[in-house]
């Protein structure tokens, strides 16, 4: 896809604040690069996106960008994202959380706002750790993970973020990883354009925590394990390993009615006097 | 007879939805308690007729950050909430301190803790509003003990977070928010009612969200307007990226309180009745004010040199006032219905605080002009 | 095009911070870090560009961006 | 304490719209005869099921203290309201009562008025529905708290054009049955 | 099912504070009976059963019954619960919940209990609406309905509870209605025999609000709705009305670790002091 | 060379979690938060070693009920969190308070408000402690300076907690966390270690799990154990069900207050330091109080009478003591990390409150002897 | 057995609230409200006990029982 | 302001282990040789990658405030620590850098030692792993600050046995560094 203006990061960013603070080769700020391709190509206006986020490593990404930003407290960015969206639909939501941000103190506000199907953006970037805490295991970690509140592995299961997003009403809902940066992008964009609820599951590499606990290698050895361990949807592959990670759009309902679309329509009613 | 195009007879939750709608609100968030629930009733259906937004959180904490992601774009916002609800929502209060953002929080009372006598009547919440949040903060609350009040003051709650960027609390309690009586709607311009100030720096010109003029406000640009800025419950910088240089740190953290310490007059609102002669000075609020009030019509009737101060503003609390008005009293009987919460800011207050003493129930029920009398014969040393 | 000389890589050695991603990555074996640890293009003349583009992509830091020398640009 | 205030309980169980009534008397007061009044209720875990209770004050005066310690009218449409309000009714005061629900007690020292406010409703109308307003006219068949159209009017803004009529003549009923015995 | 003893309601609650408080004709009290029948046949000893609530109608359960009880605050039961469970995983948790308590504040916790496959049964008590505090719309009330927070129709989507269930990892997940008392029993005697977290949805009306409100007429009226509106899983009806609701057991899964199990298998291992 | 077996060298937060050991613990709920996270880090390697229980919660609120289901089934509980979390916790905190729970919350404090400072020290939420739940209630608050005293104030808050049947709040702060030090762990028996009381009544006759013994006690019985009882957030009556009676109400919540502030002296630790003769007097506590006690030990030296009176309980606060330990003194100076939270306390505890100064610092920065330093002689009147 | 004298229905007048559902749904029109608004086995000989049981099952307030009198226990 | 405190300021990078290097000390002196000393670090969102400090305070009596202001020891193995940190030192002080990463730019009033401590660890040992340890070495090489054995007591407690061996020979090869300048 091609647009007039050449991409130049700089162009999206807060020069001010680089470099940025994430980790060497931490997975994120290809989440980051992806995301700002996306707004490129979409050749969408600055001044009409506001990205909200949490707390964590991965919640620092508001700071970087050149768009409106608000960097609010742990878990909750969706809900102010969704205050945010209903006071001026106008505007494009794009709310970038880490694992335990959106799915452990944050999960409630995620299944809220999948459910209301109200036109958001979430940015699940999955390191399955707590970085910015220093390596303490997610709702995402999985079983048999070593994190520093599970040095003798993890019990706790972990999970689909697809599943449970599906579950709960999100109308667009895909998986990709960094190592798919392009992919990663294309899903973006999509996710940026659709109309209601959208989810994007990134898998985004911790060296510091997650790799080097887990023995999983440097930043570039974890990229290849996003390589090897994931397919496209419906691979054959999955016969003979189907504990590989789906990648792809699981789904992207354009029908369901769109929360600040259908307040919409109870203005027009109550503009009328009808109660 | 009157004209009674403008008169209402309603509960008081409702009296401050008639407020909220005067002083302009358009965006509420909000999760069922009793006994705010009416607040969120009401602008559920008042809301969407004039265009605003009503929206029912998930919860309590969900709907601060709601109201607070609403005003970053522009809209007047409010909440409402109960005992437990507003122990939920003091992180998200907390981040509505550091990142300045304009916005109204109505607590209407319940008997707590816990869960507590949700039903019942209390104002046991005065020190949590005050010091419910983590971290050194300054809060503004305000209080009300008649409609026509609960009106005002919500209209002031919503000039004072626009005015200083700030959130506001307005804590009623139970019995003014149930109980139902006449509200006269003020006409438009009879009261004050204050937008934010916004940026008049132009577009392509350098904004700095974060840096206060040399009166301490700090002009707004709304989210979708054409500056981009940074928005954090860190500690931060002039664009507002986080920073925690010390310096920076300790220059913000003076700047969230003195904005609401040094205007501590612009936002003192307060009543004095049969004050000027008074030996006895009754200080109340809210709905025990008006036993307090009524104790004291009735024994200035039979000649007794007794007044009450009515605060309204109750955080950043009134010392000055308070003093000055104590000065010459016999006796200061606080009339509360919790432990003793405003009694002890009273006492720290006074030249005298051994002259202070508390009249009190906490027991649910609303206190009495009698309860008063009985604490007044006691102090008089007349016995019960 | 994306061959030899008509390729450019934009790096910003303040922003680099030598994880290795681009340089393991590389198809092609163009960039490697310097003794600082900082990237550098030390076989330019190899890289495809435009066709591959992974190091800019793929880079965590956005120290790294791909111009093509758009010689025959004003033809 | 003073004696310009009236001071109204108003009790009986759930469905009967006790509180409703108080509020309609009450708002009549204030909108439309220039008064002061208040309206106030007890909410509770239980207050579904067991006695409803709302107390409603009229005065010239403002009004501050917004309860009901002592009424001067009690009104009970059940046996159970009666039992548990009857008590605190000052003496002298007045106790309307629904003679198909209560059966007097003990005689307290106040003016008991039985009526048979829901038998009339359901034979001259034949819906429960406006048992709580031919209850107010009874009320005010009696006492002449407020005027009958302040009624009328509060209830021409509050209902339903199509069951304006049967509340107008609840009210009627109401009045009749209190005038008899005024 | 027979048992030894014949069953008598009074052997299993606190006759002291009955009748309740619940509104005439509201459901919360057939799901009580339910479930001590269900108790009963079981012959389980009451001092081995923990019922932890939230706030609401439905968490008013806990106070009635004879077992040890704990009515704790809005939503979060769950986490009381899970508390209770791993400190003392002899005890038979249960946890009945209204769907605002359940979902709507709880919704996290809801399905965090579900992903660690805690030994707990959770009941969602489904009146579709906050009967407590008098008729606001909840996650489950679904579009079009009217409620005191929706004068003018709700424009939120429902939660699907199995789906939801499901997806965040719940072993055990039925849904019933208090129309089917026998059919609620016996799925509630499933749930707490299972091992793992087990929901149990029960359809309840509360004819005060929402039957009130949407003109669904009286207590009986309502349960005649749930004869009507569903059918067991799979029925044949659905082809001609797929918006009829499914009740019967949806996942009953054996074979996933439980949670206190799980961490036994942890004190093992610190125990011969490996980390 | 001293026997090396019981001497570590570790965090504040380690020292924390050998206190809780020796005190019992064996349930633990908490999520991760800077700067209390080694709290939970280290318990979730030691408490399976000995058969306890950790469990990572979603949320701060999860995990705050978790240890109270836990604490009910008989098991010493506790969770740690800082600031943001804190504020989550104050709901189910009120709970423990109104349920009377025993249980343990650990706040290492952080830079507030809001998301704040977070790997800065501060002591910021020392009022919070008191008054972050909403309705009247009473509280328990210990804090240390060092890692032996965060070891012992960790055994007592177990035990006070057991005893009252109480929360009881450790507020510690980031230096005493982070910092590595000594720390000697005492022998079995060379500190106290109290369990809660359970009762005595005999499976079948009435227990009444709410109805204080005269020396206001409660003896329990384990959720699992014969006696079958409710536990509720309402206010309840000896059975622990729900009841809103006016008595029942008020007696509830002055046994809730009383059982605490009556018992105040055997909650009551501090220790002084140099206050025999002292002229002025340095109250503090926590990390600031070894700065505090480092200026005074230097002043000392060189002929001041100086003294140090350190608080290890916060709340209740020690009013008699304080005004005690200042009868004398010329001047008092509280060093806090605040905006003076503490040093409120102390000007309406003392009789001259014109002589109670602060030395503070809220940058995030540790306060320095020489700050201390420069406050005192601005005090003396010497300028900087 | 579920026919005539052998089944008795237990009610707690205190307990039930009238909501009719035990008379809504009772197969064998049984169960009516009296006057108060509690519910009567007005028709017990009608009752078929334990094959229904649905009063029992359905009431809310655990207000009605149905105890078959079993006459030949002791045979 | 107290002399007998022995006030030191290691500093670095990230992966260097000078904090791990600062615990041992501290840690020796507590354990083996019954003194008292306290370690503290920064902390902070950009700790991961600019300059990390620790801060170790050793002395006989009590140690208090815990923090270190003017160090009279500064360990510097970054270039960046050195020129963030080297400003701090006491004059008279001791600032001991690996020569490899750390330029001198101005000469403070300070001993100054640059050694080649990490090229020796890697010419001897191959593992970069065991510079911080050859640099706590290098240091009691130059301040005797505490005893050799006392950090190996140190290191058997929390190091693997296998790599005891290459642990003893880093600080060995520190100490003879330390020694050669002492
Ligand atoms: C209420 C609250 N609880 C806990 C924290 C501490 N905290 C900050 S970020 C974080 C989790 C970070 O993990 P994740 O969301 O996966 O983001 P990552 O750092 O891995 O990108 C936690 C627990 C907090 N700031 N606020
Ligand atoms: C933190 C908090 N928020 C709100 C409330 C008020 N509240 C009590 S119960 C309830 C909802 C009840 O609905 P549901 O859970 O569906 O139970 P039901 O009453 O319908 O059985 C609410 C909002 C509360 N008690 N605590
Ligand atoms: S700790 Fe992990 S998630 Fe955080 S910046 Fe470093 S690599 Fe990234
Ligand atoms: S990927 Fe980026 S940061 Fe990493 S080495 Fe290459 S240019 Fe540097
Ligand atoms: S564009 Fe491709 S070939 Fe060229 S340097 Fe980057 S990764 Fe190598
Ligand atoms: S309000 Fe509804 S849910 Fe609550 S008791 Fe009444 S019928 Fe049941
Ligand atoms: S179902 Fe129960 S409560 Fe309802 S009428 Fe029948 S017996 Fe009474
Ligand atoms: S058991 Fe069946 S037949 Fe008998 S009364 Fe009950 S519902 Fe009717
Ligand atoms: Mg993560
Ligand atoms: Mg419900």
């Amino acid at each position: 896809m091609s647009t007039n203006k050449e991409f130049d990061f700089k162009n999206y960013v807060r020069g001010r604040y680089f470099p940025h603070i994430w980790c060497p080769g931490c997975g994120h700020g290809i989440v980051l690069g992806a995301l700002l391709r996306a707004v490129h190509e979409l050749e969408l206006d600055k001044n009409n996106i506001v990205m909200t986020s949490g707390i964590g490593c991965s919640s620092r990404i508001s700071g970087y960008v050149d768009f409106h930003s608000l960097h609010t407290i742990h878990g909750r960015a969706l809900a102010f994202a969704t205050g945010v969206k209903l006071s001026r639909p106008n505007l494009k939501a794009i709310v970038p959380m880490g694992d335990g941000d959106a799915l452990a103190i944050g999960g409630n506000h995620f299944i809220h706002a999948a459910r209301r199907n109200i036109d958001i953006t979430a940015i699940v970037m999955n390191n399955r750790i707590y970085g910015m805490t220093g390596g303490q295991f997610s709702p995402l970690s999985g079983t048999g993970k070593k994190a520093t509140t599970a040095p003798y592995t993890t019990i706790d299961n972990n999970f689909d973020v697809v599943e449970l997003a599906k579950a709960a009403g999100a109308s667009f809902v895909a998986r990709s990883t960094v190592f798919h940066a392009s992919e990663s992008k294309e899903y973006l964009k999509k996710a940026i354009m659709h109309k209601g609820f959208s989810v994007v599951e990134i898998l985004s590499q911790c060296p510091t925590y997650y790799g080097r606990k887990n023995k999983e290698g440097d930043a570039a050895t974890m990229m290849e394990g996003y390589r090897k361990n994931t397919v496209k949807i419906g691979s054959k592959k999955l016969d003979t390993n189907p504990d590989l990670i789906q990648r792809g759009i699981f789904v992207e309902d354009t029908d369901r009615p769109e929360y600040c679309e259908a307040y919409d329509e109870i203005i027009e009613t109550a503009m009328k006097g009808k109660a | 007879m009157t004209n009674t195009s403008n008169i209402r007879f309603i509960q008081g939750n409702e009296a401050c939805v008639e407020g909220a709608l005067y002083a302009g609100i358009n965006f509420f968030a909000g999760y069922p308690i009793t006994p705010s629930t009416e607040i969120a009733e009401h602008l559920a259906q008042r809301l969407p007729a004039i265009g605003g937004k009503f929206i029912q959180m998930e919860d309590e904490i969900a709907s601060m950050a709601a109201i607070i992601g609403a005003s970053l774009t522009g809209s007047k916002v409010m909440t409402a909430t109960s005992g437990p609800g507003f122990s939920l929502k003091q992180e998200a209060l907390g981040y509505a301190c550091m990142a300045e953002i304009p916005c109204v929080i109505a607590n209407v009372q319940r008997g707590g803790p816990s869960t507590g006598n949700p039903t019942h009547v209390s104002q046991g919440d005065v020190n949590q509003a005050r010091w419910g949040t983590h971290g050194d903060h300054s809060i503004v609350a305000l209080t009300a003990s008649n409609h026509q009040d609960v009106f005002k003051m919500t209209v002031e709650a919503f000039n004072i977070a626009e005015t200083y960027r700030t959130p506001v609390v307005l804590l009623f309690d139970e019995v003014i928010g149930h109980m139902r009586e006449k509200l006269e709607i003020p006409e438009r311009g009879e009261l004050p009612v204050v937008d934010r100030l916004r940026t008049s720096v132009p577009k392509g010109v350098d904004y700095h969200p974060y840096l206060p003029r040399e009166d301490g406000r700090l002009p707004m640009s709304d989210f979708g307007a054409e500056h981009r800025y940074n928005v954090t419950g860190l500690f931060h910088d002039m664009w507002g990226f986080p920073n925690n240089d010390p310096q920076v740190v300790s220059d913000l953290l003076r700047h969230l309180v003195d904005k609401i310490e040094n205007n501590w007059e612009n936002i003192c609102f307060y009543k004095e009745h049969w004050l000027d002669d008074a030996d006895y000075v009754l200080i109340s609020y809210g709905s025990s004010a008006r036993s307090a009030k009524h104790i004291a019509r009735n024994r200035r009737k039979r000649g007794m040199k007794i007044g009450v101060l009515e605060l309204q503003t109750i955080w950043p609390f009134p010392t000055e006032i308070v003093r000055e008005k104590c000065a010459n009293a016999k006796a200061v009987m606080v009339v509360e219905m919790n432990m003793g919460q405003v009694v002890t800011q009273v006492k720290s207050a006074v030249d005298h605080p051994e002259k202070v003493f508390l009249a009190n129930r906490i027991d649910g029920q609303l206190i009495s002009p009698t309860d008063i009398k009985t604490t007044l014969r006691m102090i008089q040393g007349k016995g019960v | 095009m994306g061959k030899g000389k008509s390729v450019t890589h934009v790096i910003d050695k303040e922003w680099c911070k030598g994880c290795g991603i681009c340089v393991h990555f590389c198809p092609k074996k163009v960039l490697e870090l310097d003794r600082r640890g900082k990237v550098e293009a030390v076989r330019p003349e190899d890289c495809i560009g435009e066709k591959c583009m992974l190091c800019e992509l793929r880079c965590p830091d956005l120290a790294i961006q791909i111009k093509e020398n758009q010689e025959g640009e004003n033809d | 304490m003073e004696t310009e205030r009236i001071r109204l309980v108003f009790s009986g169980s759930g469905g009967q719209g006790v509180i409703t009534a108080a509020i309609i008397l009450a708002k009549a007061a204030v909108i439309f005869e220039g008064k002061n009044a208040t309206q106030s209720q007890s909410y509770g875990a239980a207050a579904r099921g067991g006695a409803t209770r709302s107390d409603v004050l009229i005065s010239e005066q403002d009004i501050l203290f917004p309860k009901v310690i002592q009424p001067n009218i009690l009104i009970s449409l059940t046996q159970e309201s009666y039992n548990k309000f009857a008590p605190i009714l000052r003496p002298g005061g007045l106790l309307l009562m629904d003679n198909r629900y209560v059966t007097m007690e003990k005689k307290v020292a106040a003016n008991h008025v039985a009526l048979p406010m829901f038998d009339t409703v359901m034979k001259e109308i034949g819906k429960p529905i406006v048992f709580n307003i031919c209850m107010l006219g009874t009320l005010i068949g009696l006492t002449e708290l407020v005027k009958p159209e302040s009624i009328l009017k509060v209830l021409e803004t509050t209902i339903p054009r199509d069951f304006m009529d049967m509340n107008k003549k609840a009210l009627e009923l109401g009045m009749e049955l209190g005038a008899s015995e005024a």
